[in-house]
């Protein structure tokens, strides 16, 4: 069987590879220098993927002027056509241009809709990223409060309720639930819309309540693990000696949680919810086809099935940097909740 | 730690009892099941259950529950081979990381940022255009979403184990880091790994579920439960049937494992619970 | 099974409870699967264009009707000389497009010239290559001269692919349609839908529709829950497999006509070893249609024996060619040296009736020993992998092009047919214009190919509708790639 | 009458009795301590006085404060505790909130209280800077929290100050300093204090009556002086006896230099990957010292010195940046240290908890250092091993056992016997009796005098304990922020320190329990 760890041993560590009582106050490290390295890190992280990107879509069967020309085209057309999309350039050349174009902000035409490219991302991006938001919000307006009751009311009913319903919340695959939520909601009620979107700027009510099925959908799950995460976490800062100090001062215990507990109990729920960002953004592609949503993973896979590359890079460069991006919100979030990590660097 | 121990959390034994059965169920099919699944007849399609056919017949006359256990099967085996993956790649270089420090460990937390950078739908549309979709491509887009998070379990906890004396004893002892790494710093984390294994596989599970019903997993004629659930998806109305008994066998699937993976965290190791926290991967 | 029947019901009862909210309007919103990649329909083959476009806001010289009958578009009239190779139209006066920009004879001239011309990215410049000249005679008369007589010159002068466009607008056309047609392009919000409005100046009869969404919904099951919730007023396509929920709901009608899409086991004739005559008879023995038919098309298909449209008059039936029976074809596969039967590939496009026809396809190729391994593909890489490079052994497809029979007569097509006598045959096809003779030529043709079992002829897509019972005007047929709404318009 | 009165106190964890029977009282204005080892009940006492023990504890029996019982309900409770008790407990770090300032923090128990007390005025009284107030606890020293802690206790004006242990995490000046204005502040407020302690010397300098605590019972009480002078109990009488060390070190002829450190200097970049925003750290600067065969010396100075730094040099298990090490003649930098070099010297660990894999055996782990002597047939594997174990007086049937099957004093048993398995000439110890029980101290340090006698081993010893460095040195080097400052014979140094840390350090010595007078 497995060892036993040492558990006790690990109380003494001190924080650092110097004496036990770690004591010296320590400098502050500025925090403009920390977010410079974090955005270098960041736009490193970025080319990389950019690169990964363009050498994976480069060995892409399938040729975009043979699509849109079809069936019947004769050689002599689609060779008109490639020509005139720039494919015939050298691989690094096209690379290159590509990544100089979106540091100027131009993502380039897209092969198969013969539209800017930017234009194409910037409409989706009006979906997919209040739907994200939408369900970020959802799942901590039901998530957070539901962990919050679980611990409270830790080995009571309600907890075992809780922690019950939210193993069924992960275990449920979003698109069914959204699915099922559809036949409820819009079929059999008729309260919200079947799907579709209506354009902010046309009826920004309807486009809200468009959303509110799909991020439903997206948030359960989300919600389910943040409720597990929320209670583990408050639970642990239950048991810290900082409670202890806080009750002793003359709070109560709930007092204490509640004055003292959250805040710390929100970094690795902090944590969670940067990695949610990008479990999110998975989730939207699957769920826009749930609800047929223009967002932008619809946009990806629907350009890769035309092997409109020009696009479909671009659109994925986008979805990677919106969960790098978030990645790091979430490091600078944390170091604003945390003040520990003011002077770190790792 | 023995046996008995393990046995007194009750989470535990449900939850490992209940996915050791559907994973026998799966294993069974292999060598029986009760109709061969690629056997159409159409004729004897939308059968409610019977004696003859258990869980009825699916819209292309294929036994239900012959369906369900290969299913079963694929979507074990889908999760556990990107959980290989996961596990084979990541954790080795969360330990070179800790271990060799410096500019390995700088360059494991970069590849580790970039991979986490894709969502795993992006690479399984990506891994499908250039290789087509199937189990294969599931098992890659799965397996590389996997590997940072291996990675980063596996370096916090061998930083963690890393400080611990007796790993300055056998740096004494002469030990170099790859021994370092393999004699104290991967045993001291394997049940922090065993625990993160249990949810990988359960998101592995759903993940498959959902790669295949936007048509980038398990292909016909084989077959996945998230496959049977896109199959089922637009009968539902008519046959709901269809589709509830792959649902409810993925709910009930993933629920086993989570169980078991809580019971697992809390009969290993009650630090664990802090730790293990990266229950949002996946 | 009894599990479904009361939920179908209580969505039934469900629905007949709220009734269809929609108030009564002049306004319908459709359902269509597929969203085109861009809405010029002369620069791209996408099928998806002509449904939202064809008719709608664009108009061809001839327009085909829901018979497949070729009537005056903006040509009001035309003569043809006796040798068949100069069509004189005189085109309808006071003719505008949506830009407001008027319409002549030297737009139909563009628009050939541009069709024809070297760097043309038309889909089916092939069709259009007997035009010699265009010659524009006076402002309402345009003159076209051709190399050789062509049956179905005014047919494919009605296509979607021929529609005239001005010389001011057809580049933006992609993006911002400009038409003759009786509706014009207000907004395409990508990935959601297109809207278009009643063009009021709009030289013919004007429609009973003031506007028409098109809402691009791919799954079938969403696209059901639309239906039902009233989001969708009809759709002109609908997943056969879900015509169930609405067969029996007075709140809605179900259409059901005749498409050209002829699904074939689509061959490679020129490997190994297919390129055996009694293996493809072995195979067109061990194929049973009825189950195809009736697990990939819930029935909906008609069998077919040749690659020809049932509907079309020329048709001849030749499904009893080769009879299913499993025990002929493993006679004919020991006869040809594969007593065990062998192994091939099956490449299937991303279409709903050639993933089923597939699955059952195997399962039956397996019963006569032919093991077949199936292949799921993007439609891109199926275009280059089949139609371009021809690395397949066998794959799905329906042909949706009307009378497309002269694609056996190319040897260089992807199925790899190469047959002399075919050849000799279209071509006198194509330069006959006698009806009576077209019909014994093409009825020869369709005969010869069935017999040489060139693919695997499995039956006729059927056009399923789903549409509000208060609609009317549709097409029943698909005789032609688009969705028309001259007619559609709401009854009480 | 007593301001806190027990009755008969019994507490369990799932069934397992932590307290039992526990009866006794503090008086007002009284300093009363307890001493009691790991694992006696003393903490568990102390926090069910103020109410804040775990859920799972079972209590029964009375707790009276000021002839009241505690009140049963929490929220009453709670107000009790802020109003009357002021807590300060062992760990300073985790017991304030990481997230808050110091002054938010000693402010909320002002407010809590509504004593009116002004945070300024608190923080001077406990010898902090005012701006300390805007900082985090990650921002103070060790002492510091402490004093921000003791600054919070002391906001709500308490009647009674429960210290728990909290001088224990600190380091030897700065332990006396806390210790000091304990005793200043209670004397001045005329707090009762409730101290709690392992440390018999802590107690003995602040408490007028103590009691003694082991398994859960009090087995002794009464006046300080009469507890300490003439115990009644076997047991109180072993404590007192390990706290007095005796000198075990005799007088040695020394050989030929062993170790000799020349010019030693080690600096850490901090800042990470990029070369901008690095600072340079020297926490080991231009050392030089010889230790000869045989000698036993000892290097003391206050936390962050350097100490443990130049030690993980000398072992092997570091670089330095500038300078060079000879072991025996042979030069080294620090990992470069040959195989068959590095089996002529070893390191006994701090903390025996963490110095054993748990996941291997005993016999597992201290064969590790084996192959640094090349292939040993197993036959002499199994001798060494024998060797080792028995040297340590443990059994060698124990080489098949796991470290959690051991208390800490085996463990440092075990962990001396690991270092002896190769024969090393010079071994280093780092704090090697300070994570352990008072009572095993004493056998520990005898055995280490043993085999240095036995074995001729030259020994290094890392450490701030200056009665445990009279009893084992020979020399000792004084060492603060990267030099080594003075040295000498312990007699010597100890009796006439010259550099002022010495002093302070000597200064900082808490009297012998016995040489108290109060």
């Amino acid at each position: 069987m497995l060892p036993k760890r040492a558990t006790n041993a690990m109380r003494h560590l001190p924080p650092c590879g110097g004496g036990r009582e770690g004591g010296q106050p320590r400098p502050g490290f500025p925090v403009t220098l920390f977010i410079l390295r974090r955005l270098l890190t960041f736009a490193a992280t970025l080319f990389v993927a950019a690169l990964i990107i363009f050498i994976l879509l480069d060995l892409l069967p399938g040729d975009p002027a043979r699509f849109i020309l079809g069936i019947n085209a004769s050689e002599a057309s689609v060779a008109a056509l490639r020509t005139q999309m720039g494919l015939d350039a050298p691989a690094h050349e096209r690379f290159f241009g590509w990544i100089a174009g979106m540091v100027r902000g131009d993502f380039g035409i897209s092969a198969t809709q013969r539209v800017a490219i930017g234009g194409l991302i910037a409409e989706r991006m009006a979906v997919t990223l209040p739907l994200t938001m939408m369900a970020m919000v959802l799942s901590m307006l039901i998530g957070l409060p539901l962990g919050i009751v679980a611990a409270m009311r830790r080995g009571k009913p309600a907890d075992t309720g809780l922690m019950i319903l939210a193993q069924t919340g992960i275990a449920i695959p979003n698109f069914w639930f959204g699915m099922l939520l559809t036949l409820v909601f819009a079929v059999a009620l008729r309260w919200l819309p079947t799907g579709g979107f209506t354009p902010w700027h046309e009826n920004p009510g309807a486009a809200f309540r468009g959303l509110i099925l799909p991020g439903l959908a997206l948030a359960l799950p989300q919600a389910s693990i943040l409720a597990r995460v929320m209670r583990t976490a408050l639970v642990d800062v239950t048991g810290q000696d900082f409670i202890r100090t806080a009750r002793a001062k003359g709070l109560t215990r709930s007092e204490a949680i509640w004055r003292h507990g959250l805040r710390n109990a929100f970094l690795p729920v902090l944590t969670i919810l940067g990695l949610q960002f990008a479990f999110l953004i998975a989730g939207t592609i699957i769920v826009e086809n749930v609800f047929y949503l223009p967002g932008l993973g619809r946009l990806i896979f629907t350009a890769v099935s035309e092997r409109d590359l020009t696009l479909v890079r671009s659109a994925t460069i986008v979805l990677v940097l919106a969960v790098t991006a978030t990645m790091f919100i979430t490091d600078l979030l944390y170091t604003l909740v945390d003040p520990r990590l003011r002077r770190q660097n790792a | 730690m023995n046996w008995q121990r393990l046995l007194r959390h009750p989470s535990l034994v449900i939850g490992l009892g209940a996915a050791t059965a559907f994973a026998l169920l799966g294993l069974i099919s292999l060598v029986w099941t009760p109709y061969p699944i690629e056997q159409i007849v159409v004729a004897r399609r939308f059968l409610g259950p019977d004696p003859a056919h258990w869980l009825g017949t699916d819209h292309l006359g294929r036994d239900m529950l012959s369906l369900v256990m290969s299913g079963t099967l694929t979507s074990f085996l889908v999760a556990f081979s990107a959980l290989v993956i996961g596990v084979g790649i990541g954790v080795p270089m969360g330990l070179a990381a800790a271990a060799w420090g410096g500019a390995v460990e700088w360059l494991v937390l970069r590849i580790s940022d970039v991979t986490f950078a894709f969502p795993s739908v992006v690479i399984a549309i990506l891994i499908a255009t250039l290789a087509g979709p199937g189990e294969l491509n599931a098992i890659l887009a799965i397996g590389i979403f996997n590997i940072p998070v291996f990675a980063r379990v596996a370096r916090g906890g061998a930083l963690a184990v890393a400080t611990q004396d007796y790993v300055a004893a056998g740096r004494l002892a002469g030990l170099g880091n790859a021994a370092i790494a393999a004699r104290h710093l991967l045993p001291n984390i394997a049940s922090l790994i065993i625990v993160q294994a249990t949810i990988q596989l359960s998101l592995g599970i759903l993940a498959e579920a959902g790669l295949s019903y936007i048509g980038l997993g398990t292909q016909a004629p084989a077959t996945s439960l998230g496959l049977m659930l896109r199959d089922s998806q637009s009968l539902f109305l008519i046959h709901p049937w269809l589709g509830i008994v792959p649902g409810l066998t993925i709910v009930l699937i993933v629920i086993a494992l989570n169980i078991a993976g809580d019971g697992l965290r809390d009969a290993l190791d009650p630090r664990l619970r802090r730790e293990g926290l990266n229950h949002g991967a996946g | 099974m009894n599990v479904t029947k009361p939920l179908a019901l209580a969505a039934t009862a469900l629905l007949l409870a709220t009734g269809a909210a929609w108030a009564q309007s002049s306004e319908v919103r459709i359902g269509v699967a597929l969203e085109p990649p861009a809405l010029d329909p002369t620069a791209g083959a996408a099928e998806a264009i002509d449904v939202v476009v064809y008719q709608n806001i664009f108009e061809g010289l001839t327009r085909i009707d829901q018979n497949g009958a070729v009537q005056p578009g903006l040509a009001e009239s035309w003569e043809i000389a006796e040798d068949g190779l100069t069509y004189t139209f005189s085109l309808h006066e006071g003719i505008t497009f949506h830009d407001g920009t008027g319409f002549d004879a030297e737009d139909v001239k563009f628009t050939f010239d541009r069709i024809l011309a070297e760097d043309s990215v038309n889909a089916q410049k092939a069709l259009y290559e007997p035009i010699a000249a265009v010659n524009v005679v006076d402002p309402q008369t345009v003159e076209f001269q051709l190399s050789r007589p062509d049956g179905l010159f005014l047919f494919n002068l009605g296509r979607g692919d021929a529609v005239i466009v001005a010389p001011e607008s057809a580049d933006n056309n992609a993006s911002e349609p400009i038409g003759t047609g009786p509706f014009a392009f207000v907004q395409w919000d990508r990935g959601s839908r297109v809207i278009l409005e009643r063009y009021e100046p709009y030289w013919g009869e004007a429609p009973a529709l003031t506007k028409a969404t098109y809402l691009f919904i791919s799954d079938t099951a969403t696209l059901t829950n639309a239906l039902l919730a009233g989001d969708v007023d009809g759709t002109n396509n609908f997943a056969p497999e879900a015509l169930a929920v609405f067969e029996n709901n007075p709140q809605f009608k179900v259409l059901v006509g005749s498409t050209e899409g002829e699904t074939i086991l689509g061959t490679n004739n020129a490997k190994e070893p297919f390129s055996d005559l009694r293996v493809r008879q072995a195979m067109a023995h061990a194929l049973n249609r009825q189950e195809i038919i009736d697990g990939a098309t819930y029935g909906y298909g008609v069998p077919i024996g040749s690659h020809f449209a049932p509907h079309h008059p020329y048709y001849l039936d030749l499904t009893g060619t080769y009879p299913y029976d499993p025990d002929a074809a493993k006679a004919l596969l020991a006869e040809a040296g594969y007593p065990d039967g062998f192994s091939a590939t099956l490449k299937l496009p991303p279409v709903a009736y050639a993933r089923l026809s597939g699955q059952i396809i195997a399962s039956q190729f397996a019963q006569v020993g032919i093991k077949l391994e199936l292949i799921s593909m993007e439609w891109a890489q199926w275009l280059e992998d089949v139609l371009g490079n021809k690395d397949f052994d066998l794959t799905i497809v329906a042909h949706v092009e009307p009378f497309d029979i002269g694609i056996y007569a190319d040897p260089n097509y992807y199925f790899g047919y190469d047959n002399p006598d075919v050849q000799a045959l279209n071509e006198t096809l194509n330069a006959t214009i006698d009806e009576g003779e077209r019909q014994r030529i093409a009825q020869e043709v369709q005969t010869i190919i069935a017999e040489d079992a060139v693919n695997g002829y499995l039956f006729e897509l059927a056009q399923t509708g789903v549409w509000n019972a208060k609609l009317d005007g549709m097409w029943q047929n698909a005789p032609i790639e688009g969705v028309v709404l001259r007619d559609i318009h709401w009854v009480e | 009458m007593a301001l806190v009165e027990i009755d008969k106190l019994n507490i369990s964890f799932d069934g397992r009795a932590a307290v039992s029977d526990l009866s006794l009282s503090i008086e007002k204005g009284e300093s009363f301590g307890i001493i009691g080892e790991s694992g006696s009940g003393k903490s568990l006492t102390a926090l069910a006085i103020a109410g804040l023990l775990p859920d799972n504890a079972k209590v029964s029996g009375s707790i009276r404060f000021e002839g009241a019982p505690l009140p049963g309900d929490e929220r009453a409770m709670a107000r009790l505790r802020g109003r009357h008790f002021g807590m300060v407990f062992q760990e300073p770090m985790t017991a304030l909130n990481p997230l808050m300032k110091i002054g938010e923090q000693i402010g909320e128990a002002a407010e809590l209280s509504q004593s009116g007390a002004d945070i300024a005025s608190l923080i001077a009284e406990v010898g902090l800077l005012p701006d300390h107030a805007g900082r985090f606890p990650h921002q103070l020293s060790g002492g510091q929290r402490q004093r921000a802690m003791i600054a919070m206790a002391l906001a709500s004006a308490p009647d009674l100050l429960i210290a728990d242990e909290p001088t224990s995490a600190l380091d030897t000046i700065t332990q006396a300093l806390v210790l000091d204005l304990i005793a200043e502040i209670c004397a001045r407020r005329g707090m009762t204090l409730l101290f709690i302690s392992h440390d018999m010397r802590a107690v003995a300098a602040l408490c007028t009556r103590i009691g003694v605590m082991r398994t859960g019972q009090l087995v002794e009480t009464g006046e300080t002086q009469a507890v300490l002078r003439a115990p009644k109990a076997e047991y109180t009488r072993k404590l007192v006896a390990a706290s007095r060390m005796e000198r075990r070190a005799t007088d040695r002829l020394h050989g030929d230099p062993l170790l000799e450190v020349e010019q030693v200097s080690r600096e850490y970049g901090q800042g990470g990957f990029w070369p901008w925003g690095r600072t340079t750290l020297r926490a080991v600067d231009k050392v030089s010292l010889t230790i000869a065969q045989g000698e036993c010396v000892a290097l003391v100075g206050p936390s962050g010195c350097g100490k443990t730094t130049l030690a993980r040099m000398i072992v092997g298990l570091d670089n330095v940046s500038a300078g060079q090490m000879r072991l025996d003649g042979q030069a080294y930098r620090g990992r470069d240290l040959p195989p068959l070099l590095r089996a002529g010297l070893s390191l006994v660990f701090q903390d025996p908890f963490s110095s054993f894999d748990p996941g291997m055996t005993i016999g597992q782990s201290l064969a590790e250092p084996l192959h640094l002597l090349g292939n040993l047939s197993s036959a002499e594997r199994a001798t060494r091993l024998h060797d080792a174990i028995m040297s340590v007086g443990l059994d060698p049937a124990m080489l098949d056992r796991y470290p959690h099957e051991f208390s800490g004093g085996q463990r440092q048993r075990l962990a001396i016997a690991r270092a002896m398995v190769t024969r090393p000439r010079l071994v280093v110890l780092d704090e090697p009796v300070s994570a352990l029980d008072v009572s095993v101290r004493g056998e520990v340090l005898n055995l280490l005098a043993r085999l240095q006698a036995e074995h001729g081993l030259t020994f290094l010893i890392i450490s701030h304990d200056l009665d445990m460095v009279a009893a084992m040195a020979d020399r000792v080097l004084v060492m603060e922020a990267g030099r080594i400052v003075e040295e000498g014979k312990p007699a010597d140094l100890f009796a006439h320190p010259q550099h002022a840390l010495t002093k302070a350090l000597m200064a900082a010595q808490l009297p012998d329990i016995t040489e108290t007078s109060w």
